[in-house]
């Protein structure tokens, strides 16, 4: 009869008020209506979403122990792969132009990622040959001025491979294990001073 | 009399019986404009704050929650942004008027307060003309959304006055019909008369009644422009009809109109069909028992918690007995389960065109709202069982045929939709 | 099923004769001016009958001083696979007649042509900017725009 | 274009020029339409877009065929993983690669729930639009919510996934990734019937919905409608069924068809659409095989996108996306770069015939109407 979709319509929406009272949830129960585990939302400062592993969002460089031992050796890869163009390197030079080298590798003197360009779209870590950038997962980013706030120094960005491991412990594995499968492959035939590993 | 019923009563007697003879009717005209005046705005507050509450709860998530405990304080910080905001006036608008309509709509809302009968001999102005005075000032707000409309001089506030109009007019007659069956059985036009004449039954339990609540609840919804009549302010086409152009305090006052309205639509469906502030045929002790039947054995909560709700249960009955419920705390129950259907609607329903809205009023409730005279009329003159039986049948005849006439394809079956490879 | 290009070329020539068609890697390449009768004859023909024009999209060629608008239909009624149509144009002076009449599909994807490379199509019903405003000039799309420097990074 | 309306000529009436958008609470984006208005009637109706306009084309034309990637997550941004999806198989097609069998099922399985993310979205704001205060939006973003986690699990981000590769996925999905996907995947009908409680048989709805915005099915043809709104005409055209691309043969599924054509129509077909994707994503977690997730070459080109060189000459690759037929053309030169990269939006060219559905209907309508033909502004202005 007409007004019975109408009626049927509201009993959802009352089913839904009283499911998400647990005594509400009780007498649904007791009626034998399924029910779903109450409110969905969740009120964000107090209780906050806990992310899967492989949540992204800004890069960060990768050093192992101390930070200057970082793993990047300003190839500018990622900054000719970057789809916005994000990121911008500049190697560290001594006077006459040759490039400087810190624990048998280059380094870079400057690397910016600005944040409010980067979609973390996660190219960079999939074409960097050295594993030296991953992306990060911390969210909590607001700042109030562009220029100032949201363009990461090196000095920003370098975190430990061990928060890497703490964030990340499956990817973690796989890179360190991929590290040391190529740190054996070049130490072992040459035996002589580590060469720079060259591109794949 | 017992005396939490009188309460109040009491107190307002204790108080005039200090004052000089002379001075009383003055002081009692200003003791009852004084509680409408807090009692007003109060309730306004608290009805955002139920509605919020409610509705977030249909959809699944909290509500106001961070001001004060339960959000209760939300409705004290809504109205401190409002004072806040900043008043805009478009250039192109008629400042007189852009003033004057909130203001015009708001007064009526609450000179409406006036005739209701709160409880027991607690009525603030015991007009024998209640009634009739109910429906002269309720029009006059119709006035003041088409002067808001037209003062904003903007596109999308015109349309929304101009629908509000029309729709506001065409809802007014059903209600009228639908109350006049009322007046016919009870004979009074004052409220407390209508209210005093539902003693032992209350109207809503006759096959008149019954469809005289439904539709003077549905056009007071339409009158107050709510979901799913709220064509002149529907947000997805026209931004927010005639209150567009509105910020800051004019905007708070369009905003209390309406809930004083809804408020009062829901007080004088229960004044004119749930029987007032009388309280339930129901004998008090079956009332606590099926409460304690339901704390009993509805919630999972462990065996000793329940066991003292159910005692809990009981206790209230037995103390019912002895002091049976205030009246007026039944008159403001049965007015916020109608609040509570209210917001339902608000929250489930999706809203009709505005032709369709018109249609509704004039092809189906206007017609309804005679039959039910009609019907009224066989109810009172013919004994118990036939009377309401006739009417009944007469009813849901003249229903079907009308739905039969206006709406043909909604009795269509459902359409088959073919599934191809 | 439909024919390979070679058979839908031979086919054309018959039905139309006089019209002159090339076979290129993509698919057929017609000369713009009938270009409107190949596209009549392949959606009416009952053989092809290609009533959905899926895609329509010019490409800009400034080293042969020539632009193409390329043309994929496909046939709903069959429901069978692409038959891909070119036309080369002079970059200079890019005009073709407008499909728009044929394949009211092809209204808005002709005037996002003519907005961003400038193809002028005779015969579209309403001719204006699609994507940006009224008073842009030049053609985005074309290799030669010159984009204001950006100061990416600074 | 006789107006249906019956508006007496005798009385001289004014007509009025209304801007619905671009700042407009329902115009899906920043959408404009200049409205003629006859009193309610809608007389004439110019949509104006543009306002989203990144030219998405000429960035693709900037960086490499992986470097487009991202950006195809910005196109129609309900549906992230069709739109790599479209983009991956385009670039099979002109660089010949062969996609990992457990990739092509991985990418299925996502294709089908953003088919689930984009339909319970559009249905719950074509009610918001109808006036329900939010009630049915929030209840399909519940659900809509439960398979983006999904997503960020497997791709790391809930939109903007960047997940699909030629060649495969970029990464396998993780562990317990497929049993979470099994139980919501059981769990959907549950939800959509009482979703359908609520809205379908809802005699409002139905009084907003039936014989609005009407299309005939040789306008949706001959306007090159495709997608949900194409089959509610009728027109049983799915891509899916009719190119059989990526390993969708291997799946038994019906193409729900409309009768009339309305907006009502286009609604039910789009749920009836969800029931059909849940059987798809059945059959295809049931037969998912174990392997590698991305073809070797597919890895290769991921690792250094510079080195992907197609041949020379052009590909025009589509797919059956939840707006229509998303079809991406790319013409290479054998540089790294597509020398041409255009996408063929499906919410741009069934915007065509908005205008046709609208005449003469009231101003309520013309927001339903837009609603129904779910358009998404990423998409048409690219």
């Amino acid at each position: 009869m007409i007004g019975a979709g109408v009626l049927r319509g509201m009993g959802v929406t009352f089913k839904t008020l009283l499911e998400t009272y647990p005594w509400g949830r009780a007498i649904l129960r007791t009626l034998q209506i399924p029910v779903t585990d109450g409110i969905f939302t969740i009120p964000y400062p107090e209780t906050k979403q806990q992310h899967p592993e492989r949540f992204r969002y800004f890069p960060f460089l990768v050093y192992d122990g101390t930070p200057d031992n970082l793993r990047c050796v300003a190839c500018k890869i990622c900054e000719q792969e970057c789809p916005p163009q994000s990121i911008h390197i500049v190697m560290e030079k001594d006077e006459q132009g040759r490039p400087v080298k810190a624990h048998g590798r280059t380094l870079p003197k400057q690397f910016d990622v600005d944040m409010s360009i980067c979609m973390s779209c996660r190219i960079c870590v999939d074409v960097c040959p050295f594993d030296a950038i991953e992306m990060d997962n911390e969210y909590e980013l607001s700042a109030s001025d562009r220029y100032e706030h949201m363009i990461f120094d090196k000095h920003k960005l370098l975190k430990s491979a061990e928060y890497f491991q703490k964030i990340k412990p499956t990817e973690a594995a796989t890179v360190d294990q991929r590290l040391a499968a190529k740190k054996a492959k070049t130490a072992s035939p040459t035996g002589d001073k580590p060469s720079q590993p060259s591109g794949p | 009399m017992n005396s939490l019923d009188q309460l109040f009563v009491n107190a307002n007697a204790f108080l005039l019986g200090l004052l000089p003879v002379w001075a009383r009717p003055w002081i009692s005209i200003l003791v009852r404009l004084s509680v409408i005046a807090v009692l007003a705005p109060a309730i306004m507050m608290y009805l955002t704050w139920i509605e919020r509450k409610i509705i977030a709860r249909m959809q699944n998530r909290f509500g106001p929650d961070r001001v004060g405990v339960y959000g209760l304080a939300q409705p004290l910080a809504d109205g401190l942004k409002m004072l806040i905001k900043e008043d805009i006036v478009p250039r192109g608008a008629d400042r007189l008027l852009h003033l004057a309509a909130p203001i015009l709509s708001v007064v009526p809302a609450i000179l409406l307060f006036a005739v209701l009968p709160f409880g027991r001999n607690m009525i603030p102005a015991d007009l024998n003309v209640g009634l009739l005075y109910f429906f002269a000032v309720s029009s006059v707000g119709s006035y003041a959304i088409f002067m808001g409309g037209w003062a904003s001089r903007s596109k999308f506030s015109i349309l929304g006055a101009m629908r509000s109009v029309a729709q506001i007019i065409s809802y007014e007659v059903p209600g009228v019909l639908s109350v006049v069956a009322v007046i016919m059985v009870t004979g009074t036009l004052s409220t407390a008369g209508i209210v005093e004449a539902q003693a032992e039954r209350w109207f809503l339990f006759t096959p008149w009644g019954f469809v005289g609540c439904l539709m003077f609840f549905l056009s007071g919804v339409a009158e107050v422009n709510r979901t799913p009549f709220d064509m002149p302010e529907a947000e997805s086409e026209l931004v927010a009809g005639f209150h567009t152009e509105y910020s800051g305090m004019k905007f708070a006052l369009w905003y209390m109109a309406e809930f004083l309205e809804s408020f009062a639509v829901c007080a004088f469906t229960v004044t004119f069909f749930l029987g007032g502030w009388h309280a339930p045929a129901v004998p008090f002790w079956t009332l606590a028992l099926l409460l304690a039947i339901i704390v009993g054995a509805g919630t999972r909560l462990a065996i000793p918690v329940r066991g003292a709700g159910v005692l809990a249960m009981l206790g209230a009955g037995a103390l019912w007995g002895a002091q049976p419920i205030p009246s007026w705390i039944w008159f403001f129950a049965k007015t916020y389960a109608l609040i509570f259907v209210l917001v339902w609607l608000r929250g489930t329903l999706p809203r009709l065109r505005i032709d369709q809205l018109m249609g509704l009023a004039w092809k189906f409730f206007l017609p309804l709202g005679l039959v039910n005279i009609l019907a009224a009329g066989l109810w009172t003159q013919f004994p118990f069982p036939l009377g309401t039986a006739a009417a009944a049948l007469l009813l849901i005849i003249a229903g079907w045929l009308l739905v039969r006439a206006n709406a043909p394809q909604s009795l269509q079956p459902q359409r088959v939709y073919v599934f191809a490879d | 099923m439909l024919p390979p290009p070679e058979e839908i070329k031979s086919a054309l020539e018959q039905l139309l004769p006089g019209v002159s068609l090339t076979l290129d890697a993509g698919g057929l390449i017609v000369v713009p001016n009938d270009l409107v009768a190949v596209c009549r004859c392949l959606k009416e023909n009952e053989r092809f009958s290609l009533d959905y024009l899926a895609n329509l999209t010019a490409v800009d060629y400034p080293a042969e001083q020539r632009m193409d608008v390329v043309y994929h239909l496909y046939s709903m009624a069959k429901k069978h696979g692409p038959v891909t149509l070119k036309v080369k144009l002079d970059r200079n002076q890019p005009v073709v007649a407008s499909v728009t009449p044929i394949w009211r599909g092809a209204e808005f994807q002709e005037r996002e042509a003519y907005d961003l490379f400038g193809v002028r199509f005779e015969g579209h019903p309403d001719l204006r900017r699609i994507l940006m405003w009224e008073g842009f000039e030049g053609h985005p799309m074309r290799k030669d725009y010159v984009v204001e420097d950006q100061d990416v990074l600074g | 274009m006789e107006l249906k309306a019956g508006i007496s000529p005798t009385i001289e009436t004014q007509q009025l020029e209304v801007n619905l958008g671009p700042q407009h609470p329902s115009t899906h984006g920043v959408f404009r339409m200049i409205a003629t208005l006859d009193g309610e009637t809608i007389v004439k109706l110019k949509p104006v877009m543009g306002y989203l306009h990144r030219n998405h084309e000429q960035i693709g034309e900037r960086i490499t065929y992986i470097g487009s990637f991202p950006f195809t997550d910005r196109l129609d941004y309900f549906c992230a993983m069709s739109n790599n999806f479209g983009l991956a198989l385009a670039i099979e097609q002109l660089g010949g690669i062969q996609a990992s069998e457990r990739g092509e099922y991985l990418r299925v399985i996502m294709a089908e729930l953003t088919r689930l993310v984009n339909h319970t979205a559009v249905i719950g704001f074509l009610l918001n639009d109808m006036g329900a205060f939010g009630t049915p939006l929030l209840y399909a973003f519940r659900e809509r919510e439960k398979i983006l986690d999904l997503f960020e699990a497997a791709s790391g981000s809930r939109m903007m996934c960047n997940y699909v590769r030629p060649g495969g996925v970029r990464e396998d999905v993780p562990e317990g990734w497929l049993e979470r996907t099994r139980a919501i995947v059981n769990a959907f009908p549950r939800f959509l019937d009482e979703f359908e409680k609520l809205l379908t048989e809802n005699e409002i709805v139905q009084q907003r919905c039936k014989h609005v915005g009407v299309l005939s099915k040789e306008l949706a043809m001959n306007a090159s409608v495709t997608g949900p709104m194409l089959r509610a005409s009728g027109v049983n055209y799915d891509i899916r069924k009719v190119d059989g691309y990526s390993i969708y043969p291997r799946f038994t599924f019906r193409v729900p068809l409309g009768t009339v054509g309305d907006v009502y129509d286009r609604y039910y077909v789009r749920i009836l659409e969800m029931r059909e994707s849940l059987k798809i994503l059945e059959q295809a977690l049931k037969g998912i095989p174990g392997g590698p997730a991305i073809s070797p070459k597919g890895q290769a080109i991921g690792k250094a996108p510079r080195t992907f060189r197609p041949p020379k000459g052009a590909a025009y690759g589509r797919i059956e996306a939840p707006k229509g037929e998303l079809g991406f053309y790319l013409v290479s030169d054998g540089s790294p770069q597509p020398y041409r990269y255009h996408v063929r939006a499906p919410s741009f060219v069934n915007l065509t015939v908005l205008e046709d559905l609208c005449i003469g209907h009231k101003v309520a309508d013309v927001i339903i109407i837009l609603g129904s033909v779910d358009i998404v502004m990423g998409e048409v202005d690219r």
